[in-house]
Formats: structure tokens, C-alpha cells, sequence
């Protein structure tokens, strides 16, 4: 695997490094480089938006940090979450004196240092919630949702929470904007290849030629079951009817439609899957009010895509409309 | 016997619990590896060498509380994953509750245990079987506590714990793991070390002998 | 290769299908759907400006049709250049009445469509004229440069040409913007895998684990030499010491910098690259005015990065900074 | 004899030339497939075909010139890359030299065979030795030309172009691609035939077959 880095253990700071020379409208706090903010962060008067998780995702997490969108995130090494402190320093550098909202995606390494950064936080006299993606279907069945993982749905939490915040709304509003979010959204990944974290040198799981997984999680973590690659079409049918059933989505819905490459399936291929998917979800009398397609959120090189899907109401679909400016997500 | 140590001068438990990590790094490695991701003595080693710097920076090494209390906050702040959050719960959960006394007797120790190992259990939820830590933590502070109800002296009460943490640690060959980065491989998990539980029963050790030498 | 495709001969059609279905923003032409254009396009009293190229080179070339960018695109087959008539009829999607800016790449394909269409243009009583981007140092040696290929130096071309267009230059001022920045625009790519299109199911060229081609072009061009990998910040200074000497840049200069992955590089490992390149131009005394970092030309999911360096003047600053939307290049 | 043919009824003879393009498809993929990217058959029955739909969709075949404009423009229509352009202006040049006369003799196809390779010459800037069609196209004018300026009748200028075009085909097989996407195999594209060449050598081939069979 030929890569661009300097040293395997050093990447998430060699990246940082470049990040923050890119972009001068954002900077990581004074103490902790594992933190990246708005440079404008802490907003005063508005509520903070916190998220963070592993690196190996870009452009998430740091690529949704900006304006109506996240003001601090915490970066973990590759596909590990980040410090608990490091949690801890983003509340602190998103909190405007309206109180925190940290949302962030269900992993036990997540879910653990949240826990103790929020211990942290109320220590520091702080006012810290949270929410947590588990939009994943295939990682639990129904009836288990708790268990589920937090996929790309996350970023259409960030970017309605993040354009109430930016229009005013209290620490309660936010929060009930992001858990409505995530409660209204559901997601599915198939995988065609592997990826390798550049300190391991060699991909911990493997995708024959030939064969997908479907509903393969982030990390490579397992999915349901290992099948003969089919068509575009096929693939969106199978993705379509795992996610509408289980929320379920009706006839009539408008929806955000959010397809992201997993990092080497090339942009041609997810305009060939959102075409098949756009088809498949009109089939099932469900309008594509907001399609978004593109690198949302990687592994690394793997090849592969996921869905994620939002049935939107009045309030949901104007905020996911409202302008926002990010490495990860333009919208005017 | 039976009296107890002095705290303050005991901060050196917590160099030696540094020193263990240190020495074992590439075993514990080497045991995630089989059925994880081959960085657990990369993570642990990190956290705890973190921490001797922060202990070597002070003007004198502090006691036994504020060691655990300096290596708890260490390991939050320096390894994310799982390992920062459960180690650091639980040393957090030990200092607390020795913070405040100036000997560490059986009871308090008894205590400490009992809140440090709380506390991993509360950010961590992991049970026995699951094949963590846990089963090495979990019949460790059982051992300990049934040892202190049958009359048992804080020597023959660590001894107790070691023993129920050495079987604990060696139970998880046998078991599949059901939570962390193995439990994806299901079947194929089973045979082997936990990496978690290894780590915990050579701190636990480390911990007991420190406490130990020191009652003489 | 596991793919998110259909058919292997049909994926450019439907990669267009899924594309006009995401963003209304754009259509196809009534008559070609091989034509993509701004849906408001022509507008009028606008200098129009059109490109075109193959496939398989997604955000390019069809991402940057947008506002105060392209107005229409011409798109070929993978790797290979579009019809004649293709380009024909971008140029008169794109014709508001003030002429026809076709500013596309050094390609003997693309070269003698667009000849043809000028032909077609000229007897259907249209002006059009063209801008040639030749900004690939490695593809022929300093004197030579008429015979160099264009790369990503196009987009940036695009850019400055088509703010200049939107806000109100005359035929002559856009083509005199467009050939200023490709006259200043210097550009280099590393490649580090192959990559294979899906109608040939096998690569045609192979870089080993270990090697790295400097000089690569987007089809897999042979460059100026096979090596070992290197560390980033050997291959930035690899990269900005042919750059720089080739223009010549200078102390003092201000640039914009456009670092591209070629598909399946990680975003991390590109702005890792960035963190070197921006180093090896302050050693040089260069500032970056304007740093771009991202997927903007691809092959398909090639392994690899190009660099390309605008020597900015005030002019060109401020056009490069205007505000743009589209698939490819967002700008507040 | 060396009158000429009647150009409104001899359109066909572009049928002919699509037919020719179809049944050596897989044969002039394979030849791009040892040095190129294996779609010469495949672009050229594309493009061809198309010609044949809209041949058949007029109401009656119409006479050479114009059939012979169609195909160019549907080629310059219905294949991008290098193809398209670069027999577009061929069959261009061949169709406007031809157009506004009525019977084509030796003279008028001396004049349209310059103007054809004059057009490919302009848009693709090849030269003999390049490893391209033009090594097909150039010998077949020039043998042409030098035939009618030694007094032979249109069948023999006609057999002379056509054994100077075998001749250069041939050549390609030798030659080291200097343009094109076989230019970037450098020495390794010697020793396989060229696959525009060898297209151009099937085209001249049924075109000077359609007019001798015509002249008779
Ligand atoms: N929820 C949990 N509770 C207790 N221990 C856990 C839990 N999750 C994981 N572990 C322990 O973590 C160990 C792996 O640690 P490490 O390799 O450092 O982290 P990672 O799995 O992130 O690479 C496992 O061997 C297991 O003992
Ligand atoms: N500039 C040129 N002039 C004349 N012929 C050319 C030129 N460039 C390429 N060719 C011809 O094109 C042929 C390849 O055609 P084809 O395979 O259809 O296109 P592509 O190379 O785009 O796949 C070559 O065999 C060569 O004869
Ligand atoms: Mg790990
Ligand atoms: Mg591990
Ligand atoms: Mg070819
Ligand atoms: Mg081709």
C-alpha cells in the first residue's frame, strides 16, 4: 500500500498539521492540538456543537466543524476514539455560555470518554448534553436500536442541530433538533474492499473480488451477510429496502438522501448508485427533497458506499436547507 | 500487621504499576494481536509513560492518592479507545476513595477496590464472560471482600485477591468475547488471552506486592 | 474490482442520470445528453464559458459547471475525449450572445474535437474561442510547453475566467483571465496505484508496492521517473522544486495551491501533503494565498496526488477568491 | 472505361464500408488490444452503425457525396477521442470535394483522396512513421497520384493506391508509436501491427472496390 505520510504513527498529527495551515478559519486550541475549533469558537449567546470520534474518516469529523455546522471537534487516533479530555477540551472550546450539545456517534470507546469529558465538564460547572447516532440498521435488529452504530447519519444531525444553534435556538431546542434527526434517520453501508491503517500495515478484514458485504460498519465491522456483487440498481434496491421499512418511511415523505463513497469508490459510482437509489425510493412514493452525494464520511481508502435517509418534516427540512460552509458540506 | 500503610509515602506503588506496563509492552501487544488490533501495549505504555513524566515533573513524588489521581488523569488524556476511559475510571475510583486518610488498611483498601472496579463497571458495562478485563477485576474484589468477611489479614486477604485474579485473567482463554474490537470475530475468539484481563491481573499484582512489601 | 455500476458500457449515462437527478440545478441538454449544463445557461450578455473531457476524472469535469464557473461541459467516454458535436453543443448551450470561452485540456483527442466544433461553431455564425491548459511540467521539457498536458491547473482556469465572466468581462478579457492563469499555473502529480476502467475490467499500466511515478498523468502517462516511495515531505519538496524552478516563481510571490487526490487517496494524506508543500514554499519565500485541498481531479480510484501552484497578481486574487458553487468548487 | 461512375446511385457504397467496419470489429479491437486500449473495433462499429441507422432513415439512400457527409458527421457525432475528428474530416473532405459533381472519375477522386488526407493531416498532425493511419493514408494518395501522372486509367491508379496502402499498413508493424496511446509503450509497441492503419487499409479497400466494381 503506497501511501502518502511521513511516519505511520504520526499521520492524525501530520493531518492536523496541514488542516490547520489550509484553514485559517479554523484552529486547534491553545493546549490540546487533538482539538480542532472554529476560530471564532466559543460563539458567545449561541449553544455550542461538540462532536468528535476516529480519524480515518475525513472530511469527518473536523470537516464539519464551521459555520452553522459544529464549532469543536475532538480527533482520535485512526479509527480509535479520541481522549476523554480531548472531549472535554471541545465542549470547552464550543461553550458560548448557552450550554453544550455534544453529538456523537454510538461506539464503546465513544460512549466512554463522552462519559468521563462530561464528568469533566460538570466538575468545571459546565452544561453538557448529548446525543447519539445510532442510525446504522444493520448493526442491531429492531427492537435494539440502542445497540446501534452511528454511521453517516451524524452529519445530518450536525447540520440541523448546527443551523438551530446558529439560529438562536436554546440548549433543549438543539437537542430535541438532534435526537429528532437521528430518530427520523436511517442508514446502510456495503463494502467491496478493505482499507489498512497505516501503523498496522496490512487490512484486518477482507473483501474477496467479487463479493460485497452488506451493511458492513466503518471500522470493516461485520454486516449481515457476505454476497455475489450485483448491479448499481440491485445494490440501491437492497440498500432502499432495508432502510424505508425499518423507520418506516411511507408514502409521501419528503427526505435528505445522503450517499458517501467510503473513500475509493470513485464520485462516477455514486452518482450511478443515487440514480438507482432516487429510483427505488420514488417506487415507494418517498420524494427526494434533499440529495446529497459524495465523500461524507470515508475509511480510509476502503471501496464501498453507504445510505443514509431523513424523513424530513417543515422544521427538519428547513434547517438541512440552511446555508452552512465547511470542508465537508457547502450549502447557500 | 494488620495496621496498614502509610499513603504518603507509597506514591511509588504507582512507578512500579508504570514499570510493569513498560516491561510488558510487546506481550500485551502480542496477545491483543491474536484476536484484536495489536495495540495494547502500545496504548497502555503510552498512558502510563505519560504519567511518570507528569510524576518525575512534580518537586516530589506524591503520595499514593495523588498518584493514582495523576495517573487516572494521564490515562484520560492520553489514550482515547477503550482503555483511557476504563483505566482511568479506575484508578480515579481507587484515589478517591483513599483521598483524605493517611493509612491504607484492609477496609479502606477493601473500599478503594470496591469503587475503583464500580466505576469501571459503570463507563465500561462489561460483565463477567464477556471476556475484558472485568474477568479479571470483578472475582478479584469478590476475593478480596470474602476473604475480609471469613477474618482473613490484609496479606492473606491480597493473596485471596490475586489468586481469584489470576484464574479470572486465565478463564478468558476459554471464553468468547462478546464486547470490544474480538467480539466480531465470534467463535474464532475463543483459545486465546484477553489482552485487557492480562493487563489487569499484572497491575492488580503489582498493586498487591506493592502493599504487601510495605506492611512488613 | 468490485464496482457500483450497472453496465460496464453504460456508466457515463448513468453517472448523467444520477447527476441531473441530484442537482436541478444542472440539466442535460434537450438534444445531447452528452452536454451538461447550468440550467439558467445561457444566460444573457454573459461571455459563456464551456469545457469538456473524458470521464472518470469526477468532481471534473462536470462538477464545475456553476455558478460564476462552467456554464456547459461537454463529457466523453472514460478517458477519452468527447464528440465533436459534444463540444458543439456545449458551446451553444453556453452562448448568451457575447461569445463562447472553451477552455479545456492539451489532449490530442480533446484537441481535434474541439477543432472540429470551432468549425461548427464558425458556420452556425458563433464567436468561440480558446484557452489551452498546458500546466504539467513533467509531460515535456521547459520549451516545449505547447506540447505539455493540462491537468488540475484547468480548474483553477475555470475559475478565474468564469468570475470574470459573471461579472461582466467581454470574450477578450475572459480568454486574456484564463490565459494569464494558465501562463502562470504549474502543476506535477505522483502516482501510486493504477486504476481500471470498468469496460477494460483490467489496469493498463501497474506501479508496484514501494514505487511511485513522478510525473504521472491522469491516464496513466508515463512521468519522468518509477522510484521509491518517499515520505511526504520528500515528495512536497519533490513536487514544489519542479513547480517552482519550471515558471520561475519567486520570493516574494504570492500562489494559490490546489492539492488533488487522485481517487483513492485519503483525504488525511493530502492535506498531509499540504503541510510539506506549504513548508517547501515559505522555504522558498512563496505565500499561499489561496490553499486548495481536496478531491477536485480524479482517475477513477488511481492511488496518487497532484499539485498545482497559481502565481497570483491582484487580478487574479481576487477572481480566484470570488464567490462559486458547484459539485467540485464551493467559495463563499 | 476511365469515364467514371454516377455518384447519386452509388451511396451504397458507404453500406459497404459500414458492413466492412462490422465484420472486422473484433479483429481491430484485438490488434488496439496489444499496444492500445482494445476499443478501435468497438469505437468504430459505434460510430459506423449510427451512420448505417441514419442512412436507413431517409427516405431513399442518397447518392456518395452525401452519404459520404453523413458518415462523417455522425462519426463526429458518435465518437469522441481521436476517431471521431480524425476520420470525421476524412469523409468530410472526400464528401465535399465530391459534392456538386455527378460522375466521379479519376481526376475528381485524386481531388477528393487529397482533400480526405489534407483534413485527417490538419486535425491529427501525424506523419509517416508516427505508427498511425496516416501510414496507411499517405502511401495510398501519393501511389494514386504518381499512377495518374504516369498515365494509368482510374482501375489501375486505383490498384496502385491500394497496394502502396497494403504496403504501408504492413509497415506499422515495425514501427515504434510516436503518437497516440500506444506512444507511451515506447519500444515495446514495435512488432504488432497498428489498428487505425489497419482500419484505414480495410476502408480504402472497400472504397476502391465499390468504384472499380461500378466502373465496369
Ligand atoms: N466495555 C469494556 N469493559 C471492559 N473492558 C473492555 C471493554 N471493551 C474492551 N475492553 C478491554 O479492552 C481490551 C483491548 O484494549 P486495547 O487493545 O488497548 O484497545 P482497542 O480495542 O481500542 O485497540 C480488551 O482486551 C478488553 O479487555
Ligand atoms: N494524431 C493522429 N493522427 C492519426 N491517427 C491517429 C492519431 N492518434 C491516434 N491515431 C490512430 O488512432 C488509433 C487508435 O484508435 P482508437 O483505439 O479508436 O482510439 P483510442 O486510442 O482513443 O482508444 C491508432 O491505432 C492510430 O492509428
Ligand atoms: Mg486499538
Ligand atoms: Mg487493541
Ligand atoms: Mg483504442
Ligand atoms: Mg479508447
Amino acid at each position: 500500500m503506497n501511501r502518502v505520510i511521513n511516519h505511520p504513527d504520526l499521520v492524525v498529527e501530520d493531518m492536523l498539521k496541514g488542516i490547520v495551515a489550509a484553514h485559517p478559519e479554523l484552529q486547534a486550541t491553545p493546549d490540546n492540538p487533538r482539538v480542532i475549533k472554529r476560530s471564532c469558537a466559543p460563539v458567545a449567546g449561541k449553544v455550542g456543537i461538540v462532536t468528535g470520534g476516529g480519524s480515518g474518516h475525513e472530511p469527518a469529523f473536523l470537516g464539519y466543524v464551521g459555520e452553522n455546522l459544529v464549532d469543536a471537534v475532538a480527533v482520535g487516533e485512526i479509527f480509535s476514539s479520541p481522549t476523554a479530555k480531548s472531549f472535554f477540551d471541545a465542549m470547552k472550546a464550543a461553550d458560548g455560555g448557552q450550554g453544550v450539545a455534544c453529538l456523537y456517534g454510538n461506539y464503546a470507546g465513544d460512549n466512554m470518554n463522552v462519559k468521563m469529558a462530561i464528568k469533566m465538564a460538570e466538575r468545571a460547572g459546565m452544561t453538557v448534553r448529548t446525543v447519539v447516532a445510532n442510525d446504522d440498521v444493520p448493526s442491531a435488529p429492531k427492537g435494539d436500536e440502542a445497540k446501534r452504530r452511528g454511521v453517516a447519519g451524524e452529519i445530518l444531525m450536525w447540520k440541523t442541530a448546527g443551523a438551530c444553534a446558529a439560529l438562536g435556538g436554546s440548549l433543549d431546542e438543539v437537542i430535541a433538533v438532534a435526537q429528532k434527526t437521528i430518530d427520523r434517520t436511517r442508514s446502510i453501508g456495503i463494502g467491496l474492499s478493505s482499507c489498512v491503517i497505516p501503523a498496522a500495515g496490512k487490512a484486518n478484514f477482507h473483501i474477496e473480488d467479487g463479493k460485497m458485504e452488506v451493511g458492513i460498519g466503518h471500522h470493516g465491522e461485520p454486516g449481515t451477510n457476505v454476497a455475489d456483487t450485483v448491479s448499481a440498481e440491485q445494490m440501491a434496491k437492497i440498500m432502499v429496502g432495508t432502510v424505508l421499512p425499518d423507520l418506516p418511511f411511507g408514502r409521501g415523505d419528503r427526505v435528505a438522501v445522503l450517499i458517501s463513497g467510503l473513500g475509493a469508490t470513485p464520485l462516477m459510482e455514486q452518482y450511478i448508485l443515487y440514480s438507482g437509489v432516487e429510483k427505488a425510493l420514488s417506487e415507494a412514493g418517498v420524494t427526494v427533497a434533499v440529495p446529497l452525494v459524495g465523500n461524507f464520511f470515508t475509511s480510509l481508502e476502503m471501496m464501498g458506499v453507504t445510505l443514509s435517509v431523513l424523513q424530513l418534516d417543515e422544521e427538519l427540512e428547513k434547517l438541512i436547507t440552511h446555508p452552512c460552509a465547511s470542508i465537508g458540506f457547502n450549502r447557500k | 500487621m494488620n495496621q496498614g500503610i502509610d499513603l504518603k509515602s507509597s506514591g511509588a506503588i504507582v512507578l512500579a504499576l508504570i514499570d510493569i506496563i513498560n516491561e510488558n509492552r510487546a506481550y500485551l501487544s502480542e496477545i491483543d494481536g491474536a484476536i484484536g488490533d495489536g495495540d495494547h501495549g502500545i496504548n497502555m505504555s503510552k498512558g502510563f509513560s505519560q504519567c511518570r513524566e507528569a510524576l518525575l515533573a512534580k518537586a516530589e513524588l506524591p503520595g499514593l492518592a495523588e498518584a493514582l489521581d495523576t495517573l487516572a488523569m494521564t490515562l484520560l488524556e492520553g489514550i482515547g479507545g477503550s482503555m483511557g476511559p476504563l483505566y482511568g475510571s479506575f484508578f480515579m475510583g481507587l484515589s478517591e476513595a483513599l483521598a483524605g486518610h493517611a493509612q491504607l488498611d484492609a477496609a479502606l483498601f477493601g473500599k478503594a477496590l470496591a469503587q475503583g472496579v464500580e466505576a469501571v463497571e459503570s463507563v465500561g458495562n462489561a460483565k463477567v464472560g464477556d471476556k475484558t478485563l472485568m474477568d479479571t477485576l470483578i472475582p478479584a474484589r469478590d476475593a478480596y471482600q470474602a476473604a475480609i468477611a471469613g477474618g482473613a489479614d490484609f496479606p492473606a486477604a491480597i493473596a485471596a485477591m490475586l489468586e481469584a485474579a489470576e484464574a479470572g485473567w486465565r478463564s478468558t482463554k476459554d471464553l468468547q468475547a462478546r464486547i470490544g474490537r474480538a467480539a466480531r470475530l465470534g467463535e474464532r475468539s475463543i483459545g486465546v488471552l484477553d489482552a485487557g484481563a492480562t493487563s489487569c491481573f499484572l497491575l492488580l499484582q503489582g498493586l498487591g506486592k506493592g502493599v504487601v512489601s510495605r506492611l512488613a
